[in-house]
């Protein structure tokens, strides 16, 4: 990607740091508006549309019937996959995966699996022969920055309300999915040499390093991720770990009032 | 098409399973503008297909040899989102969107002015996010408003529209079961103002009389989406840029 | 692909149009001579050969036992591809399969799919276990233009005149596959501003769009395909429609009469 | 190889199952200048097996990075057709084609005068339609015709042959059968006015003398191809340019 | 993780399974210098893994898009052998692969003075020979060595370190068994001057007092190995070029 | 791959030669210094390391259970492959499988293969159900000239002492390999106008054809190649065969010591 380094942009964040400002008037820690739909697709079995900012993102959720692994009789499996395609942004090509399409989707399948909201053996249907397979694929529209969190966001809320198709497979009832807990992720950028949250497009383009953190509802932290070029230090961390906290809890709620139950 | 036998697509009031008359479209809403990171962009509501397109340019033609010295060329790519269809369809091209990405961005270097833009390229993405038969005409669509709403200029819009034949019956814009099970679907883009043709695809099974029928539906129903498409770039033009 | 516009060649077709010539001295509806050949390949079950001026193609018909799937279980398949190798031109290079090759092979495909001659309920050897796989493969030797009515040709003889192979798989004695009818195609391409039928290499070159049409032995059509850019009118379509009807005609006894029952 | 022990390839009064000597060819023949959209071209029959070879250039070489400051690179690629083989070959590259295009590009850049070429490409196009054992030697003969066609200066020609070994005797160009159920495969490029080899490979089994008999095989055996390589490019100036 | 409760990974007296206590690391030995074809190469045995890195440049970096005006770009490439895990790995990459290579590059990029080279590429070549947990963390290391080996100048050494949970227990460098059984794992690049990280990663269910302690684990074998990087390389420059 | 012709290494190799002398001094039928380790991989069911001058060569054997082809029921299968990654020198670039990477496998493995050293029939393990896939994967870590001696040494050493991983299985215990025999590669290179044994990475850069010998226990001949622009005369041939005898013959030895029984 021919990335011309954007040096005035970085020096107007550096001179926007020193006040305490954003380039688009936020705080340090002030987040844009987020909106979230959810089941708003025909053929997904779960569904959900994020607005965050200049940020568009479906997530869809799908569902198969497998053969479970040997070794695993009895659970089912959880995929997720993201895709930045070139109707994203003009810096998009198209292609095989790139790195950072690989990127957002292990970071937010790792935030999902390993806060253990979804119970594999609840997707067994026969032991040995027969388990769900759920699929869930993110589909960034619009990049406008911060595209983590708004992934992350939208795949929680497409799964905590898809419907496990059971009827059309013909083994049972359409039932809602389990989800044990909502784990959501806060993302964080360097820009003019300190930590702000929820970076917009002109704050990723001339910042620096990200981290991810993705939180479960006990606050304990299920995935962590670094990316770009830069070093920080554990007390830069730690404090964003605690705005990452009050976060995730808002965005949360979000997810819960969209539920309807 | 299936052109199964066996599944009843007419009811005995002659009317379709979901109720429309043999010459009657599904519901059409369109939107321009909804994607800021594009140039121009548009959502198209068909039925229960949803598809979004994204324009992008005129910018440089790179690699340098898909440059032409007298135009601009139009990059189409047409894809259908994973969780677009009943089963999950795996991320990536596959041979059917190849040929629908080829033969679109052929229907619409048609009627944009390429000749304004030589040596450049013009990107036109457009995203199937639900599909209920008749995507590549819903995209079609879809990407003219795009283009449009991006400020190319076009000799005039294109509009994608489809009939076909169930139950050795000429219809207008057949629906999922319509297609799967029916015996032709003739899709095609339409000039609005012209009356020409820029698009054209057919399988399945038209006698001579069937096919002037379907293409004298097609013809009709252009001009009631091009109705939506002009508002819907009025209402977006009234909204000012975002 | 460079493809400098061969600005002397498009005004010279429009000075030979105007006229009502053609640069190789046909008139607008006359064809190329073409020469078909059957049965031309050992360890292909059906074969042919077709030489159009100067494009040359084979076509291949291989079988294979396939499980049927499971919503169609008495149904056979059917596959056509095309492959435009570099061997057949210059501009031809090698990678991937192009869009130029993918829509030669569908279209093909579906003419002959579409026009029902393969009856798939014919293909069955045990319901639900094993059918017959159908894959007639196009290979282009040479382009010297409308390779889409040679591959069509090529293919539903190589089709009419396969033996279906069931002593080597086990499952009863060879026989002649079944076809039922013979869909043809006949293309037409806008060169100097009026459609051509069968244009040549320096039509294609010079011209603009092109329309392929497949008819069946009633008459019907059974694929439509408007490729390239260009426009057309509805009148100008029924005045080559009714051309096509006739050239379908005489290819369709041409392929009759290599049959040789 | 395969090498079983249990199939009989040689009958009682030494024979071979087809009726030939240990040491006769199969029937050969060879037309130059059958592709009308190539600069050169050529057809081999040899038993059962068909090829094609297409010549173009010199041309431009691009990428840039493929080019030679010095000479010409020869772009060679060996590609079987899906019905040229019992069970279909699905299309595209695998790695025995790509394995015989290397060599056999490397082989023909031994005898082209590619000095004369400097920063150019030839590409030579190499199509199995039928396939009944020594394909890449039936390839080679037919791209050195081709490349002479083409009018492509060489020091010499370039015959390819293969003797091998069944039922532990020595045998000049194993069939199919032969080649499934023998012990050695020795496909060797000959230059027949030299007496050089620019081609050679080998599997199976074979005793130095045994290797030494096979050598004797293919070199009489290039004579005999040679005289009909010459034959058809005769044949081909008398008829002249397509 | 896996997390599977029902495999026990902590002795009664307190210990690992491998006799361990908590905050032990395995052994890790380090070579420099190992490669002659690279610039710079090392190879790192951390328990059974084996990691060796390669580093060749700085280089002109083609093509031209990947090309900074500012700095070199560093491209890493993390691969696994066919044979460094129970089950035979496919060649090629795959996506954990290339994730692992990005953050690494990354990572790198943050202590490489990668300013000293604009318009340049670095190559780094991390081959996991042999894998029991951890790779990514001693591939790190492997790199880190290896660029010093190469000469290419750095803000600071990079040592990949990882602490993880076992039965609700902190414990550093987890094993195969911990890492497959295990409850959370913390794979971070440490800067041991500067105390600063470059890389971080994890995944599992760590509450903060945990990952607190993890992370204090992980500073003190930072510590440790960085001992064993700089002898490695002091032996390196004592045994001279190769 | 840009490749500027070394002409002043040409000349030098010439004028060397010419003094029947090499560049590194060696005769020309002489070896570099080869060493050989064995079982030096946790993970790989059999391994050798090799280090040939400034060559460095790892080979791994893996084993898995497949279903036997159906016309070879009792038959196991081998497979090897070959990667010349950009870790092993400058000149490889990281993509699909090379040409050259493509060879080597290929010429290693038709040498073992060819050599008759695996009997597939032992690899059965239940007739029709269950045989042993045997991989042998070579990984070139250091490219210093001549690594197709290097990794066919690799290769044989690895699966001489691989160990079957039965007990992983469940299909029984864990056993050595059964290998008979040792077939062994010996490659020569034209350089400055004659051909050298063993030759380095200077002689390949600045010489021409390369032929691979592969020979078994009998001194029989297994496997064949010669690679790269050039010929040679049948006498040629005759020569370096001797020479290959000789040298196959101290490498087996080699081989033999490391298997310790």
């Amino acid at each position: 990607m021919v990335e011309l380094v954007p040096t005035l942009l970085r020096q107007e964040l550096e001179r926007l740091a020193a006040d305490n400002q954003r380039i688009d008037g936020r705080g340090q820690w002030d987040s844009r508006n987020v909106s979230l739909e959810v089941d708003c697709l025909y053929n997904a079995e779960g569904s959900a549309k994020v607005v965050w900012g200049d940020t568009i993102i479906y997530a869809g959720v799908k569902f198969e019937i497998r053969t479970p692994w040997p070794d695993r009789p009895t659970q089912g499996s959880l995929m997720c996959g993201a895709e930045l395609r070139p109707v994203a942004h003009r810096k998009y090509e198209p292609g095989p995966p790139s790195p950072q399409s690989i990127e957002l989707g292990r970071v937010v399948d790792r935030g999902i699996r390993e806060s253990g909201c979804i119970d594999m053996e609840k997707l067994c249907i026969v032991p040995g022969e027969k388990v769900w397979g759920v699929m869930i694929d993110i589909h960034v529209l619009s990049d406008g920055g911060n595209i983590f969190d708004a992934a992350g966001l939208a795949a929680i809320a497409a799964l905590r309300t898809a419907v496990v198709p059971a009827e059309r497979f013909d083994v049972g009832e359409d039932h809602r999915l389990l989800v044990n807990g909502s784990p959501i992720m806060a993302s964080f950028t360097r820009a003019g040499g300190r930590f702000v949250y929820d970076p917009s497009e002109e704050e990723e383009l001339g910042g620096d390093e990200r981290i991810h953190i993705t939180l479960g509802d006990e606050g304990h932290l299920h995935s962590l991720q670094k990316g770009l070029r830069g070093v920080f230090t554990p007390s830069e961390f730690a404090e964003i770990l605690a705005v990452a906290e009050q976060k995730c809890t808002e965005l949360r709620e979000m997810v819960a009032e969209k539920e309807g139950n | 098409m299936g052109g199964y036998g066996d599944v009843k697509l007419l009811r005995d009031d002659g009317k379709r399973l979901d109720g429309r008359t043999v010459d009657e479209m599904r519901p059409v809403s369109i939107e321009a503008g909804v994607l800021p990171a594009a140039d121009g962009s548009a959502m198209v509501t068909h039925g229960l297909n949803v598809a979004v397109a994204a324009v992008y340019g005129p910018m440089e033609a790179h690699p340098r040899k898909i440059q032409r010295q007298d135009r601009a060329v139009i990059d189409v790519r047409y894809n259908m989102a994973p969780f677009s269809t009943g089963d999950r369809i795996r991320p990536g091209f596959n041979r059917r969107s190849r040929e629908i990405s080829k033969v679109t961005a052929e229907a619409l270097e048609s009627v944009v002015l390429v000749e304004r833009y030589p040596r450049s390229k013009i990107r036109v993405e457009i995203e199937i996010l639900a599909a209920e038969a008749g995507t590549r005409c819903v995209g079609i669509t879809a990407a003219a408003v795009a283009l449009a709403d991006a400020g190319i200029p076009m000799r005039d819009m294109i509009v994608g529209v489809a009939s076909g034949k169930i139950e050795d019956t000429v219809v207008l814009d057949l629906d999922k079961a319509e297609d799967n099970y029916g015996q032709a679907d003739l899709p095609v883009g339409i000039l609005p103002n012209t009356g020409e043709i820029a698009f054209l695809q057919m399988d399945g099974d038209l006698s001579i009389e069937e096919f002037n029928l379907a293409m004298e539906y097609n013809f009709k129903a252009a001009s009631e989406i091009h109705v939506l498409m002009v508002d819907a770039l009025k209402r977006r033009y009234e909204r000012g840029d975002n």
